[in-house]
């Protein structure tokens, strides 16, 4: 859909250069590629990768206990080297190339085609490799983000093909019926049920964050929990990460524009306004509730506003993502403090209660909040969202919201059932009361002997 | 007065402590420490380097005790920290000749 | 005046263009965005969010004792979220409204009319809303400075009321006066007094600096201060922190070109320049007083640059730029070592005599070592600073510095005031004995007892 | 030869440009500022500098002793100020002016000359400035690199000494060499043996690599080493350095497109690709050999492929980046973990056995792997690299690479000689035992002291 | 010779190393501790999750002295450590048989 | 039984660690602490601020050993830690009146 919406977009902006510029005329036939726009979406590569590395390494790394802060570290950077192969190999292939509604098909493999020209379809003012690097970096940090849920007691080993197989066969069809060309809920390029996602609010959020939720409850509870406590044994690097999340989400949301124009600042304010709102939203529930607002609280508060600001982020006003972020930031507080705890499930490092619930949430809110205003995908001037008057749309979010929550759900149990039945999930007892730094990396995070001075 | 050091499996330490308030004895200090005992290490690698770590984490817990309570805090120590796996840890049990709470001055039993 | 001098750059540039492109001469009548300058705004504009966080939190976190590193980082978080919020709803409208020579008006109230075409008075390649986005990074980061001055001792609720009502009673006339359009010191757009503030030095921080003597002075020294040792508890973050802010003042100082043609370029060399030099400076001094240099003085001396060189950076030479961070890393560091101990204040983490002292420095060099041949912003060719020529440049800076201490120090201490009465600057004997972390956010910085490996 | 391949390039897209806009006709003669490219140039500019800081002072700095944090920390910081002023002085003019084969000349002193307006000789479309800045960021990093040899025994005074003339008498020739207008090895600018280094894996790596071996083998090993067990104190700060060398280096590859077309885009790809695949290559090896594979292998795998595919990133396909990366990955952990063992020497850090080793099998694989589809640097069409058929471009590789290996021995061995005789290299035996922090800063990393909560 | 352990308050630490220095005990041993006594915890909260943390920072000062400089070193640490409110911690004496510096192999009181 | 304290450079945690362990003493508790006495500490420097640092690092090693191998114990250590400089550190013995390995509750000399 920001797919559409971003060629909708350039449509509008090639209008008024061909107005006053004739001999730019034949450029709309030769795809040429746009320095400013290629500047943007190089550094909005960049700004995703370090998302996932340090940013959500050290988010994550924080929160967990010493004695698994590099274990942890290691289930993203592995992502990150993992799943670039995979990639080039096939994945791209099977995300964007050729096929039908559910999948793409085996026409990119080892990135056969992905020349240095614009493809037309995707983006048509930068090389199709970088659209293929920056694509990349989203299919990286999404495996990444469920390894929240089952943190301090998972294999490396079953973790890297746990993910391998999941970025496989659930991340590559819903990044297709969402983005790929003509894909089941690409509102943009012919799907059935056009479903707005700007920045990948189920492809990545949702289907992570259900993911997250069925590893976690598969996976069953650390030793110790909840009896035991399990403080995070570094809050400081739980907010350095957090804080590069937050930078980093620029490239994420407004790099979805694919070009550097005004969709993407308006995607860049929505951001920043989503996750303003959502960290006070969630300070204000948890200073009522506890009593002090913490800075735990005010990050997570400020990462669920990024993800429900996700896929509305390219199609709302500065103002309505003020409400989506303070709407996330009070509901994800509920989620993590009050519905995880009702449930009893372990979810580590709440990568459900924040990823999956916001995602959820903001999926819909797009529904509501998506103003033609901002984007004219579904046509200039007609309704968009509830509050424009288009209320089926919020139907059509809930069926794209729906499938990633089935499809993330029966896909996750099949792999983990098979992972465990191949090598097993969970490190042993005492591997677990060791740590993974120890028994599954055969290394320390802090070395206080070295501090022999 | 008696001075029981116990040196435990860092995880135990709630549990251990738990078990000395539920006996009445409140008063303790608790240190981080590594141990070296039969319980073996394990091998950490660094680039090209392999170090045998044979120090491993221990929490100490000291706490001063009126003679008669003695026994009872160690059997509460034991019972809350064996698994009866190698590494469980050890308790010294020594002698001390005098007792002050810096607050007020008072010593001796009621001072503890 | 940043604003008109890039429109006269622009006006060159396009003069250059027009010449050898005719088909382009309608666009000087419709604004047009530039994917180039919109690029380099939205990575500015993230850039200077970085300062923010982790930037300057992690400078400020590290100088602290343990005790307090999160409800310094929180000083700094909370104004990402809050003044969002506010700038949204009124500030962006009272700093850049139409409105009076002191300040805007009310035309802007919840970004009612803030597009995303460019407006032509401040930026004419970008969107405004992209122009809105940007100052806003800067309303962000001026209150979180003040709080190096009140560290370790002040409450969260009383630091945010205080930090709102500076923000919109201190900042935003100021920043007004300086670039709003019709402001009574701004050189590009008709002010009475033209002052040169390329990037803030005035605005940023010569208002956080001097605001923050006056609350040092105001709240009272820390407990147990001098006497007490009270080291950095990690000047590891510390580093991290500053090499953030090098970093990212390349965003604030570059990016107030408000485009990426020449003058960015420009102030991108002089911030460098300026930074490297008063590194130098800071430890060449240190190690003549103390007999060794520090990592704690190199990375002061480099900031103490930053802050110099912000309001000259697009209007020297690199090689001004090289003299004017070689001063101002010498002269802050005797502000910081020698002026500091002889009047006795407690600005704990230097704030003022970095930000107070290096900003009226930077301010007065500007008018001395501005050049026309870097930024004709007075008129091309025309004599600009003390050393081409125009002596009065340098009672301008004067004014405008002037202005701002006084406008700080009076406003600072009726805020004060206010908020001590209402609710109660300082945190109780007790809550500075323990912290910041529990009494104020209920949580710990580091957890030894999780290291239970 | 980075240059040469971007006019290249952007002759052809000029060429494009000039087909369907002919108003654009005398835009070539007279070099205009590309706001896109300016865009990229400023950003990646940016990126560089945070790959010295803070991503090579944390990656090395987690590697120490913690005693020695901040000592380390500083040789890099120290690079950031001093080559910074140098280079304005004069580097800048013995590396890009006019002279010789072999050396700049003297024109361009304190950066005389180099102005606003692009220099066309180096980059048609960006600011003289923005090239001299952002080639001044490479000078930093360069001899950044070497202290890792010689970490924890370096006195900081020599330190300084030492890099400031190995920055000029072996950073400079090697620049112009290879760079420069004229350079015997410049493949773009007439060079007698046109030698492939898109990057700097010659004039950056492999000088630096094996500049570092001879300093570790002249300063001999730390005390202790190796029967003492000198671990990381913290493969946490580490990480988070190795993932800021791996996004910064976008800047370093990418950038050194001097523009955002094409080319930055096959770079970009390029350089992810290769990191990603040597982290495996890296984490493989030790998996097979250990058992485990870790934290700082994959980190350290990461850096070896960003290192390896630094001269090759403009000029080979994605494909042959990741076999470059993977083959980089294995090479450089068996030179750490058994030559290194082998020959006993201390490289501290491993300077040599991931820059030296992998700078020079890096060029050697451009060579091998280089095609003229990604960049006809050659001649469009004409066999660049051997398995293109260009079997003799292997051998200019070699010559590039041996003369880089040359002049690092003998100036190297000669300029710590001098600086021995003149100052002492090393630190006493009781400062290494106390550390560099206290004996060379005066200061401590961190400060449990201060926890007094 | 005696052997002075004292848990006090960590902000205290300067206080009692220099009343004890004056009064010439000049070698001493810190270990950062956390101790539970009587003294309240406070409550942390991390998510959802609440923390009731009755470990407190605390600092252990231990000295070895000659007997008769004892009484005089415990008045000292008192003096310095003293708030009068529930925290301020305990002195514990205990008898040491043998001391020996290590740098030349002194023994007894000599090598305090 | 007879308590072993002894506090040294933290260089020589490693030589007295191995010097124990050959002489079969396995068993030692490690803690990190620091130390005040004779060797002079370091003036550091913070912007303004002078800190005159008398608190240096120091590893403390306590061993709890039969009677009859406490000389032996002692002379190992004072063999691998010694240097002959001011700051070597120290020994301290004392009496143990009980040890109780917390695994299998034997005590005494045998739980040692
Ligand atoms: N003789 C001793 N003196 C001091 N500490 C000891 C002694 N023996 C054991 N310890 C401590 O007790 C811990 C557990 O001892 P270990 O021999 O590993 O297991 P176990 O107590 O089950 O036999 C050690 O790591 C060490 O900290
Ligand atoms: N019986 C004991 N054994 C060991 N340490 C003790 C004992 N009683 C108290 N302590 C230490 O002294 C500290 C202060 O004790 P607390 O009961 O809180 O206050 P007070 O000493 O003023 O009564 C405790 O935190 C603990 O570290
Ligand atoms: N009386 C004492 N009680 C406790 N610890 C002591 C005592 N004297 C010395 N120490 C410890 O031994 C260390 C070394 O002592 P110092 O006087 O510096 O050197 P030396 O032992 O060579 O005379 C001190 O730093 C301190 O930790």
């Amino acid at each position: 859909m920001r797919l559409r919406s971003v060629k909708v977009y350039l449509a509008v902006l090639l209008g008024l250069v061909l107005a006053t510029a004739p001999a730019f005329g034949q450029a709309a036939s030769t795809p040429k590629v746009d320095s400013g726009d290629n500047s943007w979406m190089l550094v909005s590569s960049a700004l995703v990768l370090m998302m996932s590395g340090p940013g959500l390494a050290l988010f994550y790394g924080g929160l967990v206990r010493k004695k698994n802060v590099l274990g942890t570290f290691m289930q993203t950077f592995a992502m990150m080297a993992v799943i670039t192969v995979l990639w080039a190999v096939v994945m791209y292939s099977l995300a964007f190339g050729h096929g039908n509604a559910f999948i793409g098909g085996f026409n990119h493999v080892f990135l056969k085609g992905v020349s240095l020209t614009p493809n037309p379809t995707y983006a048509a003012t930068i090389p199709e490799q970088t659209f293929m690097v920056y694509q990349l970096m989203f299919a990286i940090i999404t495996p990444a983000l469920i390894t929240g849920a089952f943190a301090e007691r998972m294999k490396f080993s079953a973790m890297l093909v746990f993910s391998v197989l999941w970025a496989l066969f659930i991340y590559s069809p819903m990044a297709h019926m969402v983005w790929g060309e003509g894909g089941l809920l690409n509102a943009a390029l012919g799907g059935k049920f056009p479903c707005l996602d700007f920045a990948g609010g189920t492809v990545v959020h949702v289907t992570s964050g259900v993911s997250a939720l069925v590893t976690a409850i598969y996976l069953g509870k650390r030793i110790g929990f909840p009896k035991e406590p399990m403080p995070p044994h570094s809050v400081v690097l739980s907010f350095i990460g957090a804080c590069l999340l937050w930078v980093g989400w620029f490239g994420f949301n407004a790099g979805s524009a694919l070009a550097s124009g005004t969709l993407a600042t308006s995607a860049f304010v929505a951001t920043h306004f989503g996750a303003a709102a959502a960290a006070l939203g969630w300070l204000a529930a948890e200073w009522f509730r506890n009593g002090k607002p913490s800075a735990l609280g005010g990050i997570s508060g400020a990462v669920a506003g990024l993800v429900a600001i996700t896929p509305a982020a390219g199609f709302v006003t500065p103002m309505s993502a003020l409400a989506i972020g303070a709407i996330a930031g009070v509901f994800c507080f509920y989620m993590v403090v009050k519905v995880k705890n009702i449930f009893g499930y372990d979810d580590s490092l709440d990568a459900f209660g924040v990823h999956g619930a916001g995602g959820t949430l903001g999926a819909i809110l797009t529904g509501i909040f998506a103003n033609s205003s901002i984007n004219p995908l579904l046509g200039a001037g007609k309704a968009t969202g509830f509050f424009e008057g288009n209320h089926t749309q919020v139907l059509n979010q809930a069926i794209g919201v729906g499938l990633a929550w089935g499809i993330s759900i029966v896909g996750t149990l099949i792999l983990l059932f098979i992972v465990d039945k191949l090598i097993g999930l969970r490190v042993s007892p005492e591997d677990e009361a060791i740590g993974l730094d120890l028994s599954q990396h055969g290394e320390e995070g802090y070395h206080a002997e070295a501090s022999a001075h | 007065m008696l001075k029981i050091e116990a040196v435990i499996q860092p995880g135990k330490l709630d549990a251990v402590k738990d078990a000395l308030v539920e006996i009445g004895v409140q008063g303790m200090t608790i240190l981080e420490a590594r141990g070296h005992g039969r319980q073996k290490g394990h091998t950490e690698f660094y680039r090209g380097r392999e170090y045998s770590v044979d120090l491993l984490p221990k929490i100490k817990i000291e706490t001063v005790v009126a003679d008669d309570i003695a026994e009872k805090a160690i059997n509460a120590i034991i019972a809350a920290a064996q698994t009866g796996k190698i590494g469980d840890g050890k308790i010294f049990v020594s002698r001390v000749d005098e007792v002050i709470r810096i607050r007020n001055e008072e010593r001796g039993e009621i001072a503890i």
